[in-house]
């Protein structure tokens, strides 16, 4: 697969195609907390949304929901053009969640959780190669058990098996937490190509100065809700404020 | 769906290659269980005589240990949830890791049969071998579909360790009746009466019908309730 | 939010009896409240015939009396797990998925389970006085203990909590399985005792000669233990409703807290 | 005599059990009634 040359973020006027995702009033509980309380957000095609917010504020909830994996309390909300109350499970091809576990086989190889994760999502070899690659891990490191890995090496792992499944909408949940430097880098480039090849991205970080040089636009998550930020303050390349 | 299914097993079994978890604990502990029996019941004759029982006991006891591992190894680091969010059909999963676990316990199975030989001095009779291992198959099948459903149910339950038993070994009286009946009919003491006077091989085969019907209800069953079961776990 | 707790139509004129004027709540109308008088009534008759007016047995003197606790027990235990299956059935069939099937199936096994225990109490006395023996390995009792232990774990289940719809889904798949296991646990129980020469006990009751008043006892016995069976389910899925609801009231009053949360963490 | 004492027992633990749990059922109903507005059950 040849290298994509990374393309400058989209410019925010992209045609107005139905949103990737739209929630309205979304409620979700975990056991008997509300961690969504009514939350609403709409997120078009090809943006790079980043989700601010303190510990607990619902942001790995609502990530979680945009999965299809919480189930839907009260409200509406569509992803991917699936309404998720009546059916969770169609989305689930097309959508790659990065969570705070990494979701690997202790025992098996780098190589084999990568190949295992790419085949489900229907990935050939070379995708999966590829995608080794593109996260430094194709040398030694491939045949390393997973289990022996450390933080930033498996976090490194998730999203090789995450781009081998070539989803259409990404959610991740703090994805920089455990890499180090050039760990950071790759990833801004992954989550780069993902949007050059048309992923829209949903991130839930506390590293805003990273996060917000990717962002085309940036949300606050407080209290199970979603307070809109104004845009003009997102995206380094309109040179927005910090 | 057998895409998922072959795909899911290899996984399964790659990882039992890889940590011989199953090897170096479980199967010792079958064995274990074999000579617990001989030390609780002690006299010779009991043991030839229960020996089949026996054999299906400590496989369903085994039968435990395994579902709870094979889901362990799901839940340890989330990736039931990335499984889910892979949006592969559930129905594969449920056929990989039922055969996964079909493939465990026949090995554990080879194992006990030698220990039921060599430790109860059980005979089985020449004619008794086919018996043995279509019974073994089918009962085999039967406990691993019911054994990964009813995992699968657990899987995600806070209370998964205690709340396994009690729900798997009421469904699995009928193949610990069935299989069991169906190996005396095939064993035979050597010298001495059968193990019950009279007991001819073809007694054994309406056990082998009812554990056929056993295996193809829970497979079924399962194909159909594992998808909306691993949703909610 | 205090609640009075009026009785919206109180039945003018025919003044409630004073058992069911003590237990009026919030989940009687006046239809549990005719059907929760006639089975006290019943049961009261029952009683009677039971213990005084039917005769004693020629062969087990008054131990036949315990006949009519433990049949009509048994059939409430069947009968409620018929309706479990049943109900598990109808939700998970129905495009709706109203939860009124999930209660139903909830409130139904569980009160199927403690009309198993007592069955299984009686049966095991009962057996004692007529075979000698509290329990013997007979096909019928067999699936009755397995039938107990599965429910059991079907209520185990159930408390595993997770939003209303994820326990009623569980539920129901779990309610439709133990159906399957009955035929396949009682034919090979049968299978089984069939090996065994000696008679099959059937029943206690096998051999107790049925006269007319003795035939009778019984049969109100049925109808009194139904009736009683209902009434409870009725009201067991309405408290079900409520603690639903109550959990609902619960979710409500935890959004306000949530959202008073948020206008602290702007105005911070 | 023994056969007496049985069968007193199979009656009162029969009664005495499904009494107490009609009980139970009714008080945990009124305790969870209290939020829900008597309005709008379905039943009334």
């Amino acid at each position: 697969m040849s290298p994509v040359e990374p393309v400058p973020a989209p410019s925010t006027t992209v045609a107005i195609a139905a949103p990737v995702v739209a929630l309205r009033h979304v409620v979700a509980v975990l056991g008997r907390f509300p961690a969504l309380a009514g939350a609403s957000l709409e997120v078009q095609a090809g943006e790079v949304l980043l989700l601010k917010g303190p510990n607990g504020a619902g942001k790995t909830t609502l990530l979680r929901l945009c999965a299809g994996l919480v189930p839907l309390v009260r409200g509406e909300a569509e992803v991917l053009g699936h309404d998720l109350r009546t059916d969770r499970a169609a989305i689930r091809q097309h959508v790659g969640l990065l969570g705070h576990q990494n979701g690997l086989y202790a025992d098996l190889s780098v190589r084999e959780n990568v190949r295992f994760w790419g085949r489900t999502a229907g990935a050939s070899d070379g995708e999966i190669n590829a995608a080794l690659t593109q996260l430094g891990l194709d040398g030694r490191l491939a045949t390393v058990p997973a289990g022996r890995l450390s933080a930033g090496q498996r976090r490194r792992t998730a999203l090789a098996c995450l781009i081998a499944r070539r989803a259409r909408l990404w959610l991740l949940d703090e994805p920089h937490a455990g890499l180090d430097a050039d760990g950071r880098d790759l990833l801004d480039d992954v989550i780069r190509r993902a949007v050059g090849a048309g992923a829209t991205v949903l991130v839930a970080s506390h590293e805003l100065e990273r996060a917000k040089a990717l962002a085309t636009r940036i949300v606050t998550v407080a209290g199970g809700l979603v307070h809109n930020e104004s845009p003009d303050d997102a995206g380094a390349d309109r040179g927005g404020r910090v | 769906m057998w895409r998922t299914a072959r795909l899911v097993a290899a996984k399964d079994l790659g990882i039992e290659w890889r940590s011989r978890q199953v090897t170096n604990q479980v199967l010792p502990f079958a064995g274990l269980t074999l000579v617990l029996f001989a030390f609780a019941l002690d006299r010779d004759e009991i043991t030839a005589r229960v020996a089949p029982g026996l054999f299906w006991l400590a496989t369903t006891f085994s039968l435990i240990v395994l579902v709870q591992r094979t889901f362990a190894v799901e839940t340890a680091d989330g990736a039931l949830d990335t499984l889910r969010v892979a949006g592969v059909d559930p129905a594969g999963i449920y056929l990989g890791k039922a055969l996964a676990l079909a493939a465990q316990l026949v090995v554990l199975e080879a194992l006990l049969l030698v220990g039921v030989i060599v430790f109860y001095a059980s005979h089985i009779r020449p004619a008794g071998i086919v018996l043995v291992i279509v019974t073994a198959f089918l009962a085999t099948s039967g406990l691993a579909f019911v054994g990964t459903l009813y995992g699968g149910l657990a899987a995600g339950a806070k209370g998964r360790e205690t709340l396994l038993p009690l729900l798997l070994l009421p469904v699995v009286a009928p193949v610990l009746i069935g299989a069991t009946r169906a190996f005396e009919a095939a064993f035979g003491t050597r010298g001495g009466e059968g193990i019950r006077a009279g007991v001819e091989i073809s007694d054994g085969w309406p056990w082998v019908g009812m554990l056929a019907i056993f295996a193809a209800v829970f497979g079924a069953a399962g194909v159909l309730a594992f998808g909306p079961l691993l949703e909610e776990a | 939010m205090s609640t009075t707790v009026p009785n919206p139509q109180s039945i003018p004129g025919t003044n409630a009896s004073a058992v069911s004027r003590r237990w009026r709540g919030i989940t009687s109308t006046g239809f549990s409240r005719v059907l929760g008088v006639a089975t006290l009534v019943l049961v009261v008759w029952l009683v009677l015939f039971g213990l005084l007016f039917s005769p004693p047995d020629q062969t087990q003197q008054s131990s036949v009396r315990i006949m009519y606790i433990h049949v009509p027990t048994a059939w409430v235990a069947y009968l409620a797990f018929g309706v479990t299956g049943l109900s598990s059935a109808m939700y998970l069939f129905r495009r709706a998925h109203s939860l009124a099937w999930d209660r139903v199936a909830g409130a139904s096994a569980e009160i199927g389970v403690m009309f198993m225990a007592l069955t299984l109490i009686t049966g095991s006395l009962w057996g004692r006085l007529t075979w000698g023996v509290y329990w013997a390995w007979d096909a019928r009792l067999t699936t009755t203990a397995f039938l107990f232990v599965t429910y059991v774990g079907y209520l185990a289940v159930r408390r595993l909590g997770g939003s209303h719809q994820a326990r009623a889904k569980r539920s129901a798949v779990l309610g439709l399985l133990a159906v399957i296991e009955i035929p396949l646990v009682h034919f090979s129980v049968e299978l089984w005792r069939s090996l065994h020469q000696e008679a099959s006990v059937a029943n206690p009751s096998g051999d107790v000669k049925m006269d007319g008043l003795m035939l009778f006892s019984l049969f109100v016995g049925l109808i009194a233990f139904s009736l009683l069976y209902f009434w409870l389910v009725l009201h067991r899925q309405r408290a079900m409703y409520l603690e639903d609801q109550y959990d609902d009231a619960d979710l409500d009053v935890a959004l306000v807290e949530r959202r008073a949360e948020t206008k602290e963490h702007s105005r911070a | 005599m023994r056969d007496n004492v049985f069968v007193a027992i199979c009656y009162a633990l029969t009664l005495g059990s499904l009494l107490s749990y009609a009980t139970v059922l009714l008080r945990r109903a009124r305790r969870a009634g209290r939020v829900a507005k008597s309005e709008e059950l379905p039943w009334t």
